[in-house]
């Protein structure tokens, strides 16, 4: 589904954020991307979505090398991607209803579908009651959340979360990270950068683990690495 | 795309104007102001236009016929001039004729010429010869000059060779001018839409991020361009119409030696140019603003 | 505020400029396309008036003498007439002019006039009077009308009065536009000030939440509006002057029956005015449009 | 030091996050604020703040009523007061020396101060390698870094911060812990609203504990409440 081949990535101003990354993800796989802050993680989901391109190395998404990739295939690649960003990027002057909405105009879904699937999505998260609020007036765990709604409304292949419950409380992140299982099960590839160590030694999925932009770990049933 | 899409991105469009009113109204005052503007450069240049058209066909040459000429001769030689090149019109003046306007011209002094009759009195008889363009004059009169009948040929050199040269020169300025402003209100409006494309880049930048085609997220804005466009150019047409009107009303038809050109005939031209460059300028600000920010 | 913090915001004011390129060169060309339109119209009622009062100190009355007054009387009448309230300047045409004149208006035709001697020839002596406004036409000549040494009085009423419309008709319109365009130009300045303060909306609110005070927040950004002002004036000026420059150099000093300005006596009052709406649109353009994000 | 009495905040959509809170905080206190999103955790500290008003109660912040706070007064209370936000809050277009500088310059701190106390912030939060950075060259956990290293430069009295570590892994999480615990023994009054469990868990101070607008709970040396 996913593979990075020797894979290096050096920021403009000379940072390298990832070197010499070799990572195979397969189909319906659930892997969990950790490590400390800066050690790259935000990088290699960058690198996924083509929001910036490697300086070394080859990355292939659905046998697609993104390296190669011409600009107008882009979106196409996007699509099939739900991603739920770290820093949420929800769209400020559009209400919870038309942000999630507006992920399946982006794909011409039928008004029909979108009427069906963009509430569905909603309850799934748990904010029915907030459809028709702007993103200022929520709260960070709800814009969370929708992010989250948006990231999975056209039933993507690959979804990708990054820190998805960084702001919740641990109650709504189980929630969550059942959500997330369930879309796995469903046979979605599921990648999540989080630092939440309670979640990751209980769900005993795959764990790699990022130090400084290299893989020191890489384990099917993992724990969160105690490197204290 | 699909016609529901087209649907979609065109009803985005007008939202956005809703959406963003401060940013509207920004924008849509930006091109009133211009078109403004330009309008009133471009009466200044219909007005110039049309002084100038009147002052050329007021180019003129007399000719005086010699005494001795019969007349007989006198009307071959009107139709030999009216069939020249460049003649518009041929007007003769008997002697008779010639005395009346000399004491028209001279009156109260006109008792001077008690003394001469119609036929008797000493002035030649003439013919006037309009040109249709000042520039031929001088190819007309050289061609007349040597004629034997002609007993001396009058045109105002000076005056022909200033209408012609001021006529030019402003007919060149006033295209230069008009494309100078067509240019900078091109660029004011444009800049009034890049600035207000900067202001939600963030927003261009996530639709990326969703997966939108470069086109998906530039119809609605290439449309609310268009939009604000005709908005704006109605409202210029409007405002520009009153203010010619209150003017024409005020100079009652003339001004100076300028005759004003009534508002019927602009009105086609400046709500055509008005349209035209409100449309262009809002769908091309919007595309070229929008450029920059696709690359994500 | 301590002169070290002035010196901190003044700092900002430029980092500011040098920050947002895109932003920074579209308001500057706002304000240049702007000041340069502005800069035409002001240029045209310029000339427009400049034209005016050439026509104004042409407008003339004659008074014809009866044959009967003496030359001593004569010259009384003049001394009269001279101290005469509104009048500019009086020429006196003996009846010797008069026939020179005469002859002269008349051309090649003026042999018609040979039987006349300079002293018998009908024509009478008259003065002309130069009047200092054309206002003031009606009132000397019908002074004048009644006096016993009057043979006729003569002057272009509907020339006077034409000119007294049309002037007082362009100098309103003038004043009008020159006042319209100056608001039109502000406000499309503060229109692209406030879309830059726009699109910097969240700046201006992180400072507010880490305790900056308005006027911490507002220094920059009107320092940023003056320079930008200042900026965009010289540049302006440095346009208008170049196109006025080749216009004139084209037009050869004059244009029909304009006499240009020489560009030495329009440069002061553009630049002047070019900077000080320059400076108060850039500054008012900032201090308005951050108001509404300084509530947070 | 804060007091909230009889305090409502209904928001103008006619939610209310906050009802009848009666909430005394005194000076050198440690406080965690917890609950689920969208409990009113974030509105409690915009009340602080003066961002927003409250509907009807009083606040009390070093004795002065918000309610009644002149505009001009605002900027007074807000260098008294350092912040953490949940969103960061950065200035995109200044480097991360200057988003920390920037604090400094609005007290009007002369340039020798700026210089020597900028730099150490910067080192104790970890970040002296990224000073000329932009915060989008930034990773989330350096973001949140940068936004408490500039909430605490001025020394101010109280701290305030809203899940200063959400994107954070363990390790550095931890770290920070120990900066505000340090700062808090220094006598800087520290509010955070958190969902770190463990976190909450070891460090025994007193926690606050909000549930749909109330507060349910209120006792020192607390844990995190098991709701589940
Ligand atoms: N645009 C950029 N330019 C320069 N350096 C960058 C850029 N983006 C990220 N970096 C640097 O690259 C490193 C890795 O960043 P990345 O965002 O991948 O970290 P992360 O693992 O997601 O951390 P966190 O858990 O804190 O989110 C960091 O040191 C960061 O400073
Ligand atoms: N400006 C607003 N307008 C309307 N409702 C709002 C506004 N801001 C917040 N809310 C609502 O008020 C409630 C409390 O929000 P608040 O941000 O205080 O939650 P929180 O406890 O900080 O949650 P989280 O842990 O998710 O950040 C939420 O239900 C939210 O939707
Ligand atoms: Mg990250
Ligand atoms: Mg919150």
């Amino acid at each position: 589904m996913i593979e990075f081949i020797n894979l290096t990535k050096t920021y403009p101003n000379g940072l390298t954020a990832l070197s010499n990354i070799n990572l195979k993800i397969e189909k319906g796989e659930f892997v969990f991307i950790v490590g400390a802050s800066g050690a790259g993680k935000s990088t290699l989901i960058k690198l996924i979505l083509r929001e910036i391109v490697p300086t070394s190395g080859t990355i292939l998404v659905k046998g697609k090398n993104l390296a190669k990739m011409k600009r107008r295939e882009i979106p196409l690649l996007r699509r099939n991607i739900g991603v739920v960003f770290q820093d949420f990027r929800l769209l400020n002057e559009r209400t919870v209803y038309e942000n999630v909405a507006f992920a399946m105009e982006v794909v011409e879904a039928s008004r029909k579908e979108i009427r069906r699937q963009v509430p569905m999505v909603l309850s799934l998260v748990g904010l029915s009651s907030k459809a028709k609020m702007l993103p200022s007036q929520l709260s960070g765990g709800e814009q969370q959340r929708v992010a989250l709604a948006r990231a999975i409304v056209n039933n993507p292949s690959i979804l990708i979360a990054d820190e998805p419950t960084g702001n919740l409380d641990p109650d709504t992140a189980w929630e969550i990270i059942g959500l997330l299982n369930e879309i796995n099960c469903r046979g979605t590839t599921v990648i999540m950068a989080t630092h939440a160590r309670d979640i990751v030694n209980s769900l005993r999925k795959r764990v790699v683990t990022f130090d400084r932009g290299v893989i020191v770990n890489d384990r099917q049933r993992g724990e969160y690495p105690d490197e204290a | 795309m699909k016609p529901r899409t087209f649907g979609y991105l065109l009803k985005e469009g007008f939202k956005n104007i809703g959406r963003n009113k401060v940013m509207t109204t920004a924008a849509v005052f930006s091109i009133i102001a211009s078109l403004f503007i330009f309008g009133v450069v471009l009466l200044i240049v219909f007005n110039v236009q049309n002084t100038a058209d009147t002052l050329d066909s007021q180019v003129e040459i007399i000719v005086y016929l010699k005494d001795e000429i019969s007349e007989a001769e006198v009307r071959k030689i009107g139709k030999q001039l009216e069939a020249m090149n460049g003649v518009d019109e041929v007007s003769y003046q008997s002697k008779a004729d010639a005395l009346r306007a000399m004491k028209e011209q001279l009156g109260d002094s006109g008792e001077i010429l008690e003394g001469y009759t119609e036929e008797t009195n000493p002035l030649p008889r003439s013919f006037s010869i309009k040109i249709h363009n000042p520039e031929w004059v001088r190819a007309v009169a050289s061609n007349i000059e040597d004629k034997p009948w002609v007993e001396t040929i009058k045109y105002n050199k000076e005056v022909v060779d200033t209408i012609e040269r001021v006529t030019s020169a402003m007919r060149n300025g006033g295209v230069v001018l008009v494309i100078i402003l067509a240019v900078v209100t091109i660029f004011v409006v444009s800049n009034t839409i890049k600035l207000a494309v900067i202001s939600r880049r963030r927003e261009i930048s996530i639709m990326k991020y969703v997966g939108a085609s470069d086109w998906f997220i530039r119809w609605p804005f290439v449309l609310e361009g268009a939009i604000l466009g005709i908005i704006g150019a109605f409202i210029a047409t409007l405002a520009i119409m009153f203010f010619y009107d209150s003017l024409l009303s005020k100079a009652g038809g003339f001004a100076f030696f300028v005759t004003l050109v009534p508002i019927e005939q602009v009105f086609k031209p400046i709500i055509l140019s008005f349209l035209a460059i409100g449309i262009v300028v809002g769908i091309l600000g919007s595309v070229i603003s929008i450029r920059k920010y696709l690359k994500v």
